[in-house]
Parts: C-alpha cells; structure tokens; sequence
C-alpha cells in the first residue's frame, strides 16, 4: 500500500518536509513554531496534521496563523496564510507562548528553526561571522532564536549542507546547544536541539557528549559527503540508516492538498 | 484524495463532573467574567458539588457571586482580591463574613497585581516591576506578597509583585469549538490571560459550533483551543450571571442570592438540582428565554 | 436660550451627571476611565461628549467599552454597552493604558472614581474600615485605584455624602492623595484628586495644604449642612458658589439621549 | 432634539507631508508590519524626502525594505535589530554593508527585547525581568541595553532588558477611521503594541472609512483612535509591500529595490516622484490593481 518511490520522482525539499512531518508524530497535541522564510517545516506541519498528528497546533511565522489550512505560499506571514486558519497571534501572543510554555503539563513548544551558523553542539548563530565587533557578515539578527531556551524542544533544518553553515563554533550565541551554559541556566524541561534536518541528512546529538551525528542519509549520501561538507567530525553510527523516502500517500497528499503549486520542488536547495 | 488510515482530531468535549474533577483540593483557580457578566456558574456549582475544598481563589478582577458563592460554601482557604463585590447591588456578604472573621486568607491585589501578575504568569517572567509612585499606596506596604529589588537603569529601588499561575482557569464563553478554539461575543476581559497563564484551562460555552465556524473567521476567535484543556456545553451555563452577547444578567436572581441564607440557597441550587438542567429547571423556561438578548 | 430649571425639576443624580459633564470641558481631547457602579459618570461622559468635549475618549469600566454611545444601563460592563462604541478593551489593554499615559503628549488619561472612605488629603479607600488586620468592615478591594498614581488627573464622586465616607484619614490608602508621600514618589505630571463631586457640592484641594474645602454647594445645601456631614473641617472660601442647575438643553440631551430610562433620577444618592 | 452650538469631533486626517512633519530629526521612530507586509511604505518615502536624518529606527519585529530603505538613505543613526533580512530573498544590502562598515550603530535585539520592550514602554515599567535561561545566550552578554538585577523571590541574579518607548509609532493599516480607529483584515502583529508605546502615533490607511462603519463592529477595530495622532489616507501606501486583505507584496519590485543602485532607485522612487501618486504612476494601474487580493 504505502509504496516507496525511486529518488527521481521526488524533490529533497519534499523528501525534507516529508521527513520532518514524520517527526511531528512524536508531537500529536503539542504546539509547533515555525518562522519565516519556512516553506520547509510550513509544508511538514501541514502534512503532519492531515497523516499523523491531527492535533498538532502550529503557527505560522509572523503572521500569526494557528493551523493555516491554505495552500502553501512563500511568506507565512503572506495573509493568504491566514484563510483556513483557526486563531491569528499578534505578537504579544506569539511571545506569551513561546517564552514559557513548558510550566504546562498539556503539550510541549516545539519549534523548526535555522540559523547562518550551526555548530556541533547545536547552537545557531543569526547574528554574525567573525567577530562581533567587526563582522564579515552580518546577519538579520537573533529574532526569535532567544526562544531556544524556552521551547521544549528545538529541531532544525536548513536549506543548504556547508561547512559555512556547519562550523565548529558558531561565532555568536543566538540559541544555546548542548553547552555548558545551557546545563548550567536553561531548566531542564527545556531539552534544546534535538534534530538537525539538511539537505543531506537527519543528524542527532549523542547525549554523552552533545556533539552531533548521523541519523540517517538521505538516499544516495554517502558519509564521505556530508563528513566533507561539514566543518566539524560528525558521530557515524555503527549503521548508517537511509532516510526513508516519501511514500506515494505522503507525495500524494504533499502535492495535492499541501503545496499544489509545487514550491517545494522550486525551492533553492544545496546538497 | 483519500487518505487512508489518517488518525482523527481529538475533540476536548467533556461534562462539567469530569471538568469538575480536574479541579483538586488545594489548587489555585481562576475564574473569567467579570462582575455579573461571563462567570463560568454551572461549573462553579459542580465544584461545590464535588466537594472540593482548600481552593486558593483567584478572584477575577472584578469579582461577585462566583467568588462569594465559593466562599460561601466554604471550598476557599486563600482569596486573591482585586475587587469582591456586587456592584449596584452592594457588598458580597459571605466574603465580607468570611474576611471580617478570619476565615479565609486574602492577599490584597488590585489591577496591576493581578492583570500583570497574569501576563508574568504566562510569560514566565519573575516578577512585575513597578514604575515610580506605588510608594504612596498601602497595597505595597500591607500585602506582603510585593517585594523590592533595584532597577539596574536608575540605581532606584523599586517595588515588584509576584507572577500569577493558576493550576486551572475557568471561563464561560458564547461559543467554543470541539477543539477548544473560543468565541467570546462581548467583553474578553482577562479570560484570554487567565487561559494563557494557567496550567490548565476549561471552557464551558453556550453552545459548541464546528470546526469551520471558526476557520471561517479566524480573527474572531478570541482564544486559541491550545490552552484549552476540556470544553464543556452548557447553555445558560452562566445563570444567574449574563453571558455576553446571548443573554442578559438575572438580577432578580442574583439578589436572592444576596439575601438569602447561604445554606438553604446550597440546598436549593446546588446541591438540591440533579445537574445543571434540573437548575435550569428551577427558573423555567419562560423566565430564562426572556433574559436572551443579542449584541 | 439655556434657561435654568429650578431646583425641583431635576434629581440631584442628574444635577451631579451634568457637573461632571461640565468639567470635561477641560478635557476634550484627553481620556477618561470610568469604574463600575458608575452611572453617574457614565452618563456625564456621554452627555460631555455630545455637548462640551466631543474628542473625549471614555472607557466604560471592566466591560472595555470605548466611546459607549448606547444609552445608560445599569452596570458599565453589561454587553448592551458594547452597542455603538469604537472598540472593545481587554483587561490588558486597559492595564496598559491606565498605567502609564503621561509619557504621551497628547492627552491626559483622567479618572472618575470613588471610595468607602475619601479623606480631606483626597486619599481613597476601598479595602478595610478599621485596623487592617482586622477591619470592621472588610471593603471590596483596591481594583483600579491602584491607578491613582499614574492617571493624570483624578476626580471622585461619591452617592452619599456623610461623615463616615469623608473621613479624616482614610484607614488605607487605596490611592493617595495629597499626602507627603505622594510629593516623594508619584511623578508630578500624575497630578492625584482634584474635584470630588458629591450630593451636596463640588469640593476642590486647596494647593498650599493640599485639603478639601467647598468650591461650590448644590442648591439648597448651606455650609453648616456639608460641614456637619464631613468628617473634617473643610475648607470655606470667602463667597461660597452655587452649582449652576442643569440647562434645559442639558436636561433634554440627558433625558432623551443619554438617559432615557431615568436610571439617574432613581439613583439611591444620600443627601 | 436639536443640539445647539455643540462643538463637533475634531478629524485627524493629514497629509503624508504633514504626517512625516511630525518625525524630527534624531526621534526614535518605530514602524510596524512584518517582512514585506503592512510597511508604511508611502510615509517612510516622504520621510526620507524631507531629508530627516540621525534617527534611532526601531526596526519591526522581522523587518525587510522599510529599514533597509531608511538605512540606504543616510536617514539612521542607530538601528536596533530583531531580524532585518528579505525572507527569501535574501540579505537586506544596504543594512548588512552600513552594519558591516559601521556606519549605523546596533542594538541587538530580538523577539523578547523588542515585544516585551514595546509593552513595558507601553506601561512605564522600568525594565522587562528574564526568567532562568537567557545566560546561555550570547545577546544578553553582547548588547550592552542588557543589565542585571536580583529576583528578590528566589535571590537570584536575573538579566533586564530596557522598556522601548518610541517618539513616534509608523503604521499602515486596511482602514481607519477620522478620529484613528484602525481596522487591520489581516496580521497585527505588533502594530498595536507600536501605538500603545509610541509617544505620538501616525496611521496611514487604504480608505478612510466613515465612524458608524466602526460603530457596527467595534470589535474589529484593532487600535483604538486616542492612540493615533494623524491618519493619513494613502492607497496602495504599503507598495512594494503589502497590505494584508487588500493587496499582495508586488515581488518583483522588492527584487528591483535589492538590485538596484540605491542612489539610482532613491533618484527613480522616492526624490523623483512629487507625490506618493505619482510614485504609483510608475507602476501603473494594471500592475496594481492586479496585486489586489482580499482574503
């Protein structure tokens, strides 16, 4: 029934949101977070909820849409977002919730969020590279990063796989990883980030160490690739697991109900 | 497309027993409404029912019959005050009875204690910092829940009250969702920060109206169904009180509550009644079709 | 054309609404916050509006109405005061406006209020009669007097004018009023109680003592009347006024606009 | 009845000139929409026409051109960052070049300095109180706006950030009315808090849309007028951004602005054009009016 199809017939963007609506069956009744310039997690919340989490809540980026029921659009904080949805958040409500959800016993924060700059203990940098004070890049800022220490869980994604992106250390804290200070300040009901979703594979942190690794490679990504690609040594499991790729029903739903316009294939993403 | 085998939504619907049993002895509630407006009654009256005891009450802002029918039937240990009266209609007896004999605790607030302290509570904030001139009340000197710290961008001590988080909120709306997505008609008040502070909140509504309702209108939801826990019908659910924009207040009714004994009231309207229509039944149905009036 | 009524022609709920009303004259423009039990200044807001100060602003209590224009009911945060108005205030909203309106420039945030004691520095009371600890009479609670330090200006009203309600000192301060303390800590431009409208006259502070003395006596009340009603000695100018008695024109508005159930003509006011 | 020789409501409506008047040089000003929606686009062009210069723009909350823009023009002194970027279009140039040859001193904020610091201008609390956690990010350690301060109900040190009070608030919104009631169809997001912390408040609005219009619904206004100062009538006045029920972001302009030599485009759309109508006449009326959408 639920046939797997060749890696040609779907994109990594689809393959990518595909993955991340799966993990969102770990979350059925908890509340998901998901920022701008976001078609990735945007689609995977919207799949999630029509194949496996029906009570997922989730917003949509600035614009405040609580389950957006539209098709996919580019901005979610676009108002063709809010059609469907059930609530619009200003943001006094999206700070209210993001900041400190975790004193309720009903449902976890959950948020897919990016970053210029990831490094190997999960700390995401929106700020600068280089130095603070002289930046050869500056960067849109921390915006709502400073929620990594208040959300219940932080998974990540970004649309490329480069050692830019993957570095050692991130060159400014804008959400805390597995680091010393997290253990030292965050409450412990706060866990940080636990999944990394790229265009090459799912990585995890190893909970001895903090440091990431391989979940699983996407179909065709060899270790050799994504270790090459990445700025620091990555954990490689004794079996390296393959991404499961989208099933005919998720492709399906993906295509028709969630992103007819086909944004997710068109998307600019570097493996 | 068909989608196979996909899990369906769950729906928060429950009976006011089962949101009632959600409450335990000891824990701090809120309420939503205000004055003789939007109290969620036909729960309060289950509460009482069910017998719980040692509430720690959060006393909506401004507060009438819901808090003195609890105090009354003895289930507060603590009172938090903003305002605990009945307006036009004079003092709240058995709060008046209950603090002037010591018997229930009172922490003195007000509207920036409780509304901030809510908005704290929900943020997770530690405290809620005052600007200058609070010096001069006696709220701050009397009620020894405020503290002080220092404002580190002026050197100056200033005072700070406590953050505010319910173990439950209460609130009556028009209309809710299964979901628990709410629609008030009339006033919000602080019902929408009771939900978003508390650890657990509950609706009972007029009336319970699909899913599309809300979609249809999304910016009229006035409180997203993920702070709520359970959602409870109950039409006239807020008898005696209005619920605004379905009905108006039962004045006649909520002086005889006034002036009644407050056991022989009990008897009569809480624990007499089977559930909440057989309370219903009390005042007929032409008396409570009569109090309907739109916005 | 604006003929005066005599005496008997208006109630003394009508005589004080039309007072208030005037007053607002000094406030077109600015924004004024009115509480609960409050048809007295419920109806002089919206016969102001109409006849002396139509940029008023007015919050209609814990129900959040602003700019009510639907006709008098009894409680201001009954629903039918929604009908007609400009917006609809949460608890919030309100909070934040009544906290802290004197840092904007344009418009004074003006309160009409009251108390179960108002003492001859214009400190209100709505907590305790008697000790504290263990008060005689236990009032209903502090609820928006703890704005008496942020308003701009603020005036009372009272239904009742007797010695236990102007009392001396009040047994808690709810909000003070021209005490040594609010010099210390309130910031000046939060100026505290300037007029107390009551059932027989308007009273005012003097500035260099900063205690009530009579501005002027509502027809028919004599000096010796208001005194032996008054808990302290109050002050006395050289030539005490006569309130001016409500205008046809004021009347007709109020009676036909604002009013039209006579909920001021059957106000329980104590003479 | 007749009323005689009433005084009548004064109107606030002026002119984009007028508005921009109100905005001195080196104010504090705040705008509100998000990415490339709700700008006060056609404000902010006048702005930069009447040469205003040294402000301390408070960027939105995720803001795209309108900071950019402003930033391109030489009109900011000291910008203080929750995101500016172009979504998915990539860097805001002209921002991350003055940044990065520190040319615009930055306050680097984020969602909390910048929403809770709105609300505690709003209210004059003298600093927003952090809860357990922040230490380990980098923000409070770099920015010097933070301080510390002690949480007298624990007796732990907690970090502060500063209360935003803006001169002067800039939004755009669907409609409003005469007096500054405001109605947004779409997105908020911090337009509200923008006024309520803002010593004077500007709307520029689609339509102006008479008061019985608002009367009808008052629950649709989102801000209510005693916050706004000046309403300004200006259709399409969020182009190349959009206005949320009204019309969409026209892309392909914002990807010319990014594109474009900034002299060039300020000479082309914002210097060249006497007046926001003739600024729209280089677009024309086919590309506008198929930019419309309601939702």
């Amino acid at each position: 029934m639920q046939s797997t199809m060749s890696k040609s017939s779907y994109s990594t963007g689809e393959l990518m949101a595909v993955a991340i609506a799966r993990q969102m069956k770990h979350h059925d009744g908890d509340w998901a977070a998901v920022g701008a310039y976001s078609q990735l997690p945007a689609a995977a919340m919207k799949l999630a909820r029509i194949l496996y989490a029906p009570n997922l809540w989730w917003l949509a980026g600035g614009g405040g849409a609580i389950n957006s029921s539209s098709k996919l659009v580019t901005s979610t904080s676009d108002h063709r977002v809010l059609r469907g949805a059930e609530y619009v958040m200003n943001m006094e409500d999206i700070v209210d919730i993001e900041m400190w959800r975790y004193s309720r016993d009903n449902g976890k924060i959950v948020a897919v969020v990016g970053g210029i700059q990831i490094d190997q203990y999960g700390s995401s940098n929106m700020v600068c590279v280089g130095d603070y004070a002289a930046p050869k890049v500056r960067g849109v800022g921390t915006v709502g990063l400073c929620f990594g220490v208040s959300f219940g869980i932080v998974y990540f994604f970004t649309m490329h796989h480069t050692p830019r992106i993957f570095v050692e250390q991130v060159d400014f804290v804008s959400s805390p990883g597995h680091t010393p200070e997290r253990k030292k300040y965050v409450p412990p009901l706060c866990q940080g980030p636990q999944l990394v979703f790229s265009p090459l594979g799912i990585f995890d942190f190893a909970p001895a160490t903090g440091t990431m690794r391989i979940k699983s490679l996407h179909p065709g990504v060899s270790v050799d690739e994504v270790q090459s690609k990445t700025g620091f040594p990555l954990g490689v499991p004794e079996q390296v697991l393959e991404t499961e790729p989208p099933t005919a029903q998720e492709l399906a739903v993906l295509r028709t109900q969630v992103d007819p316009d086909g944004l997710l294939r068109e998307l600019r993403i570097t493996r | 497309m068909e989608v196979i085998d996909a899990p369906q939504r769950t729906r928060k619907v429950g009976t006011l027993q089962q949101a009632a049993a959600l409450i335990k002895d000891g824990d701090t509630l809120a309420f939503g409404g205000i004055h003789s407006h939007n109290g969620p009654m036909a729960l309060i009256r289950e509460i009482i029912r069910q017998g719980t005891k040692s509430l720690k009450l959060i006393a909506n802002v401004s507060a009438g019959m819901p808090a003195d029918l609890l105090v009354g039937a003895g289930c507060v240990d603590t009172l938090m005050v903003c305002y605990v009266g009945l307006e036009h209609l004079g003092m709240a007896p058995r709060y008046r009875e209950a603090a002037e004999q010591g018997r229930i605790k009172i922490i003195d607030g007000d509207e920036i204690y409780y509304v901030l302290g809510l908005k704290a509570g929900a943020l997770g904030l530690p405290f809620v910092p005052y600007p200058p001139g609070h010096e001069a009340r006696d709220n701050p000197k009397r009620e020894p829940t405020y503290q002080r710290t220092l404002d580190p961008y002026t050197g100056r001590e200033i005072i700070v009250s406590p953050a505010i988080a319910p173990d439950v909120g209460i609130i009556h709306a028009a209309r809710c969702d299964p979901y628990g997505n709410v629609v008030h008609l009339g006033s919000v008040v602080a019902d929408d920060l009771i939900a978003k502070a508390s650890r657990r909140t509950i609706v009972t509504a007029e009336e319970i109206v699909p899913l599309e309702s809300i979609q249809a209108d999304p910016k009229r939801t006035s409180i997203p169904g993920h702070y709520i826990d359970m959602v409870v019908k109950a039409p006239f659910g807020a008898h005696p009180l209005s619920c605004h924009g379905v009905y108006n207040h039962d004045e006649a009714a909520i002086r005889d509550y006034r002036d009644a004994d407050i056991d022989a009231y009990l008897r009569e309207y809480v624990f007499g009644p089977k559930d909440h229509f057989a309370y219903l039944e009390k005042f007929g149905i032409e008396r409570l079709l009569n109090l309907r009036e739109s916005l």
